[in-house]
């Protein structure tokens, strides 16, 4: 099927570009958030309406310039981007109208810029989503790093200029440090950059280059969170939630996994990987990343704090999956982006929600907190279920294909990796569940009358909860793209 | 007409420089809008060269109608029409910006400053487009001699930086011009394309290869390249703004055109590339060019004096991206010429308007400039992200051919320079973001603006004047613009000025 | 020894250019009065100047200047009786290039007596160093 | 500082001399440099330009671009000198300086103070700055006489450029010596009276707008730029007597602009920008 050009992926990276402008000039806040949500709605719509063709296997490509010979700023939707683009633009219609409840909530200063930046952020994501090679990839990557610096960096207090720093160091440093020479030395390897379904790069190359530039890649991408780079994300938590919940579990994250699943199967190739057996090589790191972050979140006292490392856990589960060189494997970890998406994301709501409405941080102050915000610890439950893996909920649907991935190539080591791993994570979990809801009597710090977050913010968590068991019932559509993809 | 554009070219403005300095004296109103015209001017007639060359119509033009060996003629080819659109366009976005500072320091002898403006420009439009090496002296001087007025206007230490800018210029200078003598001692002639046809026996003797050693030296002297750069800092640093957001970006990259035209056409590609083997070294040279400028850019204290560092670090770029050797290396030292010209005259121009409306460039008293001056500090990030690389604009695609030049030519250690270099551009400008981000305004800081606490609601913007604004914004766009024109631009242009023999 | 000896005599113009040039390069570097750099600038160009003319020289040549007697026709103009004009053409202009540059540098020179009230680089350092 | 100043002397010495020995000796006919363009000036000088002073010729039409631009320099030169010294009128600190006056035929100098105002005969008495110059009667009347002549040698010798050696740039020196002879022996305001600040400003502008005039014209008469047989169209004689006016007219245009510059450059420097008292 040859591919459609279509202007339909440039309109749905530039709607919330365009929507900056408006944002700036609007003076009162209502007209603002109007905007905001007009946008990502109309991002969604778009998105969507490119569905039914990506699903017949159609690619719609669009080229803005050819910049550099063989290489071109442009657009092509195939399943893959269509996936994690879905994910990413329904959940923003989520986050704004949370954030929206959040930002009044606590009466933050700078809401307009605060706005603008997410919009930014969001159209980078898109962008990197619908890239058609390494190059629009990387523009949109780096685009994304400086667009959300300020929303990182939102309280303008000292904490967050040394998180703003760190941030920028390890993120900022990575890319150009490592993504940067090794496009470089892989153009002049292949001649091209664009994404081919076995990867571009030629088989004769040397084994030591090709190795070397794999891990340049793989911890060059350090917004895929994988050990030794990963501490950006933990000190980012000092951004107000809903940039924790939106970009730090789905979006900017997602973009660093997405990135790395795109440099395996669209530069190096499946084939490629497994010839050189640098696949064993990579879920070694991604396994040694998922349990000491388990681990370290099983320390962490601060809600937030915690979900990141979990964060930094799961995403690895994806780069895992992707490294069995398995199609069920590859299948699994793609679908893991969007069922962690949705469960993280009800996690960092609720913890939003307590802020909000408790001020509360810390898990050891959340002792019967279940008393009096059920709804929301409800929803915590939902989401923490989901990110363990247990069946009623989206995450047992991607755990299950992951491991079923690590059998056709008898990675037993991988099997039991996951197996520890998710018991890790109930490890984390069901702590604050447990004294959320059954606390004794003398330790209850909340009387129990029910006093929940404002409607804005509760609304959202528990749509995303609905998600997430939703997605248990019905995970045919992301299943579809993802075995699309993985083909 | 059109056959007359190399002539016009030079001519307009240098007939308005007469016309503004008279009307200094007759009627003063009149200067700004001739200095206006005669950019205006330049910049079309620069317009349609290019697109003649584009064209294919070769551009070659005898002066009094003199053939050439005897006569002065000029040779418009892919090389240097880029290089003449770039000058004509940032003399006339500079003279925009340049207004207010004018009419508020030199009221009454703006005729004279505009009158040195477009001759500075005149020249350096003049030896771009030359065919003859003499004729490139002479246009040197007066890019020189009014670049040294212009500078020494400046407050505080601006005469004394000038006056050791002279010493170091002269010199510069005259070894070009005794480099020029050796090769007319053993040619006889002074057209280029004439001394290049009798050298071409010679390429072994002596006499050639000192006069090629003397006249690098010279050109890098002008042009500030590492180890001869002392004057460079202090002359762009105390100038007055509107001279160092002309002089900053213009005057290195023209000297680093001359450097090519004089490899490439006197001298030819495989002398200096095949009989000597001198290329080597000179790219560890800009090696060392590029980590000490950018680790000088680091320790300095003032906002001004560390852009001039990064403009020593960027000429490090071009010389060692051009001496590679290769087609690659050679696009990537044109292609900054062109992207370096537009993002040093977007921080300069930022600078000039944060001067103009703070008083002081000390980086610790940036504070708060986000919220007093948006517009401004909006352009100086797309500037900045432009001097680290970032994709959409243009210094990213001339850094991405010099890095695929030092690939292909097997050359890792200026690799490692371009990326370090980088690196330290992103905390060069970060550390200015977080001082103009984090901290608030300071009481009564010269500003309007009052003091307050945590800056919970902005003080008052007091913004630039839009005549700076406006050029600010037109050369951020231009940033952005030209980087995704760039396979245009090297697609079209740049890959017919490579010499055949360039691997 | 005897042809290094013919080898010096016969190429002296250029020993006398180099070492004019040395001496206005050691004033430029070493001097510590503004003025006398100024000075030591304007040797080092005129040393530039003094080497193209004596490119020019021809032994037995006479200025070129033709005398040319208007009523009988032409008689052959030889360019080995007239010396080479292009240097002297170009020295013109160099000529006129280092008075241009030694006015601007002694204006500037003056700007700096202004505001230092010295010409002696070391004592306007020391001023600029502690205002 | 010395010793670094020796070594790259030394150096650069080395450099240049180890470059001599390919040169051909002093004066030798045959050395490349005199055989391949020159000869051409030297022989068809008189056939294409009717001009014997070959410099001339060679200066003002085969390579006229470069004078064009080295008369710009001297051009932009006097700017620049205006632009960095001059101390505008408005500026200048109002306070009255004390003043000196010297009654003309006896030679007595009287001193006022500062701000007193005294009425006194001016035709008698003239001016004195506070600079005391010696006042010399020989040196002011032989001054007085010689400038005349010295300006008409100066104008002959731009006339003459064709035919001896001279031109444009040397008749100018020599106009603007004598003007500078002029306030050097009486006093800068007299040389003001003769020549104002404004006239020499406008001097140089003019001369090469004069150059560059003629070469603009030419193109507008079709032929490139700085061809001066275009003028053969407004000039009597044919083409080449063409070439031959329109150096002249370019070697006025260049005296123009030199004297112009030298005597603007020369009142800004001697005053220090303040047009007051000179040397």
């Amino acid at each position: 099927m040859e591919p459609l050009t279509s202007l339909k992926p440039l309109i749905a990276v530039l709607v919330s570009l365009g929507v900056v402008p408006i944002l700036i000039s609007s003076r009162n806040a209502n007209v603002r958030e109007a905007w905001t949500f007009g946008a990502a709605g109309a991002k969604f719509l778009i998105v969507l309406s490119m569905l039914p063709a990506v699903l017949e296997g159609q690619e719609l490509v669009f080229i803005v310039a050819e910049v550099l010979p063989g290489v071109a700023v442009a657009l092509r939707v195939d399943a893959f981007g269509m996936l994690f683009a879905l994910v990413a633009s329904s959940l923003w219609i989520v986050t704004s109208a949370y954030s929206i409840g959040y930002m009044r909530g606590l009466n933050e200063h700078g809401q307009t810029r605060y706005f603008c930046f997410f919009a930014l952020a969001l159209s980078a994501t898109i962008g990197a989503a619908f890239s058609a090679n390494l190059f629009t990839l990387y523009l949109f990557y780096e685009m994304l790093s400086f667009a959300t610096y300020p929303l990182v960096t939102h309280h303008q207090d000292a904490e967050a200029r040394r998180s703003g720093r760190k941030y920028l160091l390890y993120i900022v440093g990575t890319s150009i440090g490592l993504v940067l020479p090794a496009m470089i030395l892989s153009y002049d390897l292949a001649g091209t950059l664009e994404f081919s379904t076995h990867g571009f790069l030629p088989h004769s190359a040397s084994p030591v280059m090709l190795g070397a530039l794999l891990f340049m890649f793989l911890f060059g991408f350090a917004k895929a969170g994988i050990m030794p780079f990963h501490s950006w994300l933990p000190a980012a938590m000092v951004a107000p939630t809903p940039v924790s919940a939106l970009l730090h579990a789905v979006a900017v994250v997602k973009v660093g996994v997405f990135c790395i699943l795109r440099v395996l199967t669209g530069v190096f190739g499946l084939d490629l990987l497994a010839s050189l057996n640098l696949g064993v090589a990579v879920t070694y790191v991604a396994a040694f990343t998922i349990l000491i972050a388990s681990l370290i979140a099983l320390t962490q006292d601060e809600l937030k704090r915690r979900l990141a490392f979990s964060t930094i856990g799961q995403l690895s589960y994806i780069v895992l999956g992707a490294a069995l060189l398995s199609p069920k494997g590859l299948t699994g970890a793609m679908i893991h982006i969007a069922m962690h998406a949705f469960g993280k994301i009800t996690l960092f709501f609720c913890a939003g929600a307590i802020f909000v409405a408790t001020g509360k941080k810390y898990i050891s102050q959340m002792v019967g907190i279940g008393r009096r915000m059920p709804v929301t610890m409800a929803a915590f439950f939902i989401g923490s279920l989901s990110v363990i893996g247990i069946p009623p909920t989206g995450g047992f649907v991607s755990k299950w294909h992951l491991v079923l991935g690590t059998l056709p190539n008898h990675q037993w080591a991988m099997l039991v990796v996951l197996l520890i791993s998710s018991l890790l994570n109930a490890a984390y979990f069901f702590p604050i569940v447990y004294r959320a809801f059954f606390c004794q009597e003398d330790q209850c710090l909340f009387e129990d009358t029910p006093k929940e977050a404002p409607l804005w913010c509760l609304v959202p968590l528990v749509i995303t909860a609905a998600c997430t068991i939703l997605l248990f019932f019905y995970p045919f559509l992301f299943l579809r793209l993802a075995q699309l993809a993985g083909s | 007409m059109s056959a007359h554009y190399p002539a016009l070219l030079v001519i307009i403005p240098l007939l308005a420089s007469f016309f503004i300095s008279a009307a200094g004296w007759l009627r003063p109103p009149w200067c700004f809008p001739l200095a206006l015209t005669a950019m205006g001017g330049s910049l079309l007639v620069s317009i349609g060269l290019l697109a003649d060359v584009i064209r294919g119509i070769p551009d070659l033009y005898w002066f009094g109608g003199w053939a050439p060996p005897w006569g002065i003629y000029y040779r418009v080819d892919h090389l240097n029409a880029l290089v003449l659109v770039v000058i004509s366009g940032v003399g006339f976005v500079n003279l925009w910006a340049a207004r207010p500072t004018v009419d508020r320091e030199l009221p009454e002898k703006a005729g004279a400053f505009y009158t040195l403006y477009v001759l500075f420009v005149t020249g350096l439009l003049g030896m771009v487009v030359t065919g003859d090496a003499f004729n490139l002296y002479v246009l040197l001087e007066i890019a020189a001699i009014t670049g040294y007025a212009l500078i020494a206007l400046g407050k505080g230490r601006a005469p004394l930086a000038s006056l050791n800018y002279i010493f170091m210029g002269t010199i510069g200078a005259c070894f070009y011009l005794l480099g020029v003598g050796y090769l007319y001692i053993v040619t006889g002639s002074l057209n280029m394309q004439d001394i290049a046809r009798l050298l071409a026996p010679l390429h072994g003797s002596r006499v050639v290869t000192v006069a090629f050693v003397i006249m690098m030296v010279g050109v890098w002297l002008k042009m500030g390249f590492f180890p001869l750069h002392a004057w460079l800092p202090n002359a762009y640093t105390y100038a007055p703004s509107p001279v160092s957001s002309l002089v900053a970006p213009l005057m290195t990259k023209v000297m680093v055109y001359v450097m090519i035209r004089m490899v490439m056409t006197v001298f030819t590609v495989d002398y200096a590339f095949g009989v000597l083997v001198l290329n080597e070294a000179v790219v560890w040279l800009a090696v060392i060019a590029i980590v000490a400028g950018s680790l000088m850019a680091l320790a300095e204290k003032d906002f001004k004096r560390m852009l001039t560092f990064i403009v020593v670090a960027e000429v490090g770029y071009m010389v060692g991206g051009f001496w590679l050797g290769n087609r690659s290396g050679f696009t990537g030292s044109v292609l900054h010429i062109v992207n370096d010209a537009l993002m040093t005259l977007c921080l300069f121009l930022a600078a000039g308007s944060i001067i103009h409306a703070r008083g002081e460039s000390r980086i610790q008293s940036l504070q708060g400039l986000f919220s007093t001056m948006p517009w401004t500090m909006g352009a100086l990030v797309v500037g900045a992200m432009s001097i680290i690389g970032v994709p959409p604009t243009c210094g990213f695609f001339s850094k991405w051919y010099l890095l695929l030049g030092a690939v292909e030519g097997g050359h890792y250690g200026f690799l490692a320079a371009l990326l370090f270099s980088s690196l330290v551009n992103v905390v060069l400008f970060f550390r200015i973001f977080e001082i103009g981000y984090f901290e608030p305004m300071e009481a009564s800081h010269g500003g309007a603006s009052h003091g307050h606490a945590h800056g919970h609601e902005a003080p008052a913007m007091s913004e630039a004047p839009l005549g700076m604004l406006v050029p600010l914004w037109m050369t951020a766009l231009g940033l952005i613009a030209v980087g995704f024109y760039t396979g245009e631009i090297v697609g079209r242009v740049i890959r017919h000025a490579i010499p055949a023999t360039m691997f | 020894m005897e042809d290094i000896l013919r080898q010096i005599i016969e190429k002296d113009n250029y020993w006398i250019y180099i070492t004019l040039m040395m001496v206005g390069l050691y004033a430029i570097i070493a001097k510590n009065n503004l003025v006398k750099k100024i000075v030591g600038m304007n040797i080092f160009q005129t040393a530039v100047i003094l080497f193209y003319v004596s490119i020019g020289v021809k032994k037995g040549a006479t200025i070129p200047i033709i005398e040319h007697v208007h009523d009988t026709a032409h008689t052959a103009i030889h360019a080995v009786d007239y010396i080479n004009p292009l240097p002297h053409v170009l020295m013109l202009t160099a000529i006129v290039v280092s008075v241009a540059t030694l006015g601007v540098a002694l204006a500037i020179a003056i700007t700096v007596y202004r505001r230092y009230q010295t010409l002696e680089e070391d004592e306007i350092l020391k001023q600029i160093r502690e205002p | 500082m010395k010793i670094l100043g020796l070594i790259i002397v030394v150096l650069v010495g080395a450099v240049l001399e180890y470059a001599t020995i390919d040169f051909p000796p002093l004066g030798d006919p045959a050395s490349p440099a005199s055989t391949h363009v020159s000869p051409r000036y030297i022989e068809k000088s008189i056939e294409e330009t009717a001009v014997p002073n070959v410099v001339t010729s060679v200066l003002a039409d085969y390579r006229g671009f470069d004078t064009m631009f080295e008369t710009t320099v001297i051009f932009s030169a006097g700017v620049a000198c205006f632009l960095l010294l001059r101390v505008p009128p408005s500026r200048r600190p109002q306070r009255a300086s004390e003043r000196q006056y010297r009654h003309r035929l006896t030679g007595l100098t009287f001193r006022i103070k500062g701000g007193a105002e005294v009425s006194l005969p001016l035709h008698e008495f003239e001016r004195v700055d506070s600079i005391w110059t010696p006042y010399d009667f020989i040196i002011e009347k032989v001054c007085r006489y010689l400038i005349p002549f010295i300006q008409l040698f100066g104008l002959y010798v731009i006339a003459h450029g064709h035919h001896s050696p001279g031109g444009g740039f040397q008749g100018g020196v020599i106009l603007g010596a004598s003007i500078i002879l002029l306030s050097v022996s009486h006093n800068l305001r007299i040389a003001l009276k003769r020549m104002g600040e404004r006239t020499s400003a406008l001097f140089s502008p003019v001369g090469v707008f004069i150059y560059a005039g003629t070469g603009a014209l030419c193109l507008i008469l079709g032929y490139n730029f700085l061809d001066y047989q275009a003028l053969a169209a407004l000039l009597p004689g044919g083409p080449i007597m063409a070439r031959s006016h329109g150096i002249f007219i370019v070697e006025v245009g260049v005296g123009m602009a030199v004297m112009g510059t030298m005597v603007w450059i020369f009142k800004n420097l001697a005053s220090l920008g303040r047009y007051d008292e000179g040397l």
